[in-house]
């Protein structure tokens, strides 16, 4: 089946973002199509390249990137809800004067049209937040 | 078309209360992080419809030392059946 | 709504938000607005809920700028605006409020939880938060 | 030594409820936030001690457009009020 | 306890915490009890209270390796650790979540909400989450 | 007065972090001494200097920024909360190679024991979240 997974909440502030991560993981593991995972709202901060994390603890930004560079997946920051947070790719970084980008490049920052899409063309969206 | 509601927040929350009145027969719950502690609501838990299978998620169940305490309705399942009951159902509606 | 039997058969999905948030206080009823509006421009068949806290934002006279914050009690027209006919409200939950037809703005179908649960059973996707 | 205690969070929550089982004669209370629904409960306001002051921050009751409903009891403030409030007490408590 | 008198005439301050909060579900349990352990240093004079779905932290047998977090029911443990003695836990807030004293951690001082009244009026400063 | 205020909400998705901000400014406004502001939890990503915002909104995290600024303000970000989060300083931002600070420089990263010292040295507390 064709997954889509829309993530609403921030990591380490609640379980939320986790279980996403572990959903996504399983449903590709039992060979489901993930179609488009889609960060929103403070789940933009999933996206956060900046993260440093203590050995004994998980990093979840670093999870979902390497789970999208794994897996070759399609992930979109939503743009209005990424930049006033400080999650910014390359070319925003650029045209704002921020130094460097905040978003690991894994994810493309695009509009809310994509989460349409993906719920236009996924046989299941499922929302964690 | 069947639903299957996941439920994230503790009883404390109205998410369970409210999801019971617009849920349709044949749809089924999940109660899946602080969730989890719906399973042990004994009264509750008896006077859903049943046609409504219940579930829980595992990890979360175990985490905050619920096992013993479920009710029998309730069924644990892992991330594998989360993703499966996905499938079974046309679409997941999540509570949170 | 004549078509709308019509247009199942083609590729159009039923998309249903239930809006159960409180305006301002969090960011919520906004994304809930935001994903709607972006629904829009596909033509799908939308349904907006407002039910719980949700029904708060339709509250006749709301001025946000006083928090400098965004007024979403326009929330309505907008929805209008972009197509999105099939707005209806819980009657329990404003009843549970203490709130009557007068207090909300007009043009509002309230409907009762049975038909919510029916809303939601014919669905494809149901964004709910 | 009194409190000032604030409760930021809708009925559709417990925080009130709770409040009230602790506070004591001579406290306060400010409805912050989404906390500025309550100040339109009126069988719940009829019920508090009256040692006990009632107060809602006036910005958060006008973006609402709550302040045709509020109850006989509760006083709107501003920010400098609400600041002033916090030294007239000994301590703020905050429910969120 | 019996020097507690005596030491209020010193610069020592009453820190009351009140964790409300599940583990685990959100942050704030853990943030509550990080805050509390941090006061330790400073020899403060602490009281840490266990309301509402606080009370689900002194469950025996947690077991957050299954979620990939730190196990908060050794929380009082810590908190005894640290020299933080005056730990209660709200008899209501069990009886209405179905628990019993023989569910949760031993050496934990049940209290009713008077008592946790009377620990509020006689704080300097109070962290509630 | 001397008054800290200790911030765990993230900025946008909730109201918390404005009101904080709208507080700190009337305290000063009339004439308060501000001893610490203290980020936590989610509250660290207000310090965020990445943030751009459309120009009908607020930009909180330069709001902060300004004030600390302006009134040379004790702001104090949690260093726990905040590195997990991609909230750095130039230091931590070296240490890790992770190429440049995204926390605005007014703001220290520091342990809890500066959010007990504020309890202790400040006449009020408050929090918000």
């Amino acid at each position: 089946m064709k997954f889509s997974i829309v993530i609403y909440a921030a990591p380490y502030s609640s379980e939320s973002a986790a279980s996403a991560l572990r959903f996504a993981q399983s449903a590709l593991a039992q060979g489901h199509e993930l179609y488009r995972l889609f960060f929103f709202g403070d789940g933009v901060h999933n996206a956060s390249k900046l993260s440093v994390v203590a050995q004994d603890e998980s990093n979840l930004q670093q999870q979902w990137h390497e789970l999208i560079q794994e897996h070759n997946l399609d992930s979109v920051i939503c743009v209005s809800s990424a930049i006033k947070r400080g999650i910014v790719d390359q070319s925003e970084a650029d045209r704002y004067d921020l130094g460097v980008a905040s978003a690991y490049s894994t994810s493309e920052i695009a509009g809310l049209g994509q989460l349409i899409d993906a719920a236009m063309h996924s046989d299941r969206l499922v929302n964690f937040g | 078309m069947s639903s299957l509601h996941t439920i994230s927040r503790s009883p404390d929350s109205s998410l369970l209360d409210t999801c019971l009145t617009v849920i349709n027969d044949g749809d089924a719950l999940l109660f899946i992080e602080d969730g989890a502690y719906h399973a042990t609501s004994q009264d509750l838990l008896a006077t859903i419809c049943s046609s409504i299978q219940v579930y829980a998620l595992r990890e979360d169940i175990l985490a905050r030392a619920l096992l013993m305490k479920i009710h029998d309705r309730v069924e644990c399942v892992d991330f594998q059946r989360f993703v499966e009951l996905s499938c079974e159902h046309d679409k997941v509606i999540s509570w949170f | 709504m004549s078509d709308t039997v019509a247009n199942n058969s083609s590729n159009k999905k039923r998309i249903t938000f239930i809006s159960r948030a409180a305006p301002y206080g969090r960011d919520k009823a906004a994304l809930c607005l935001d994903m709607a509006l972006a629904c829009a421009v596909f033509e799908q068949q939308v349904n907006y809920v407002f039910l719980e806290d949700g029904v708060y934002q339709l509250l006749k006279g709301q001025d946000a700028t006083a928090i400098n914050s965004k007024t979403l009690g326009n929330a309505l027209e907008t929805l209008e605006l972009y197509g999105i006919d099939n707005i209806c409200v819980d009657q329990k939950s404003l009843q549970q409020r203490g709130l009557s037809e007068a207090d909300i703005l007009a043009g509002i179908q309230l409907i009762d939880r049975e038909s919510i649960s029916e809303l939601i059973k014919a669905s494809d996707t149901v964004f709910n938060l």
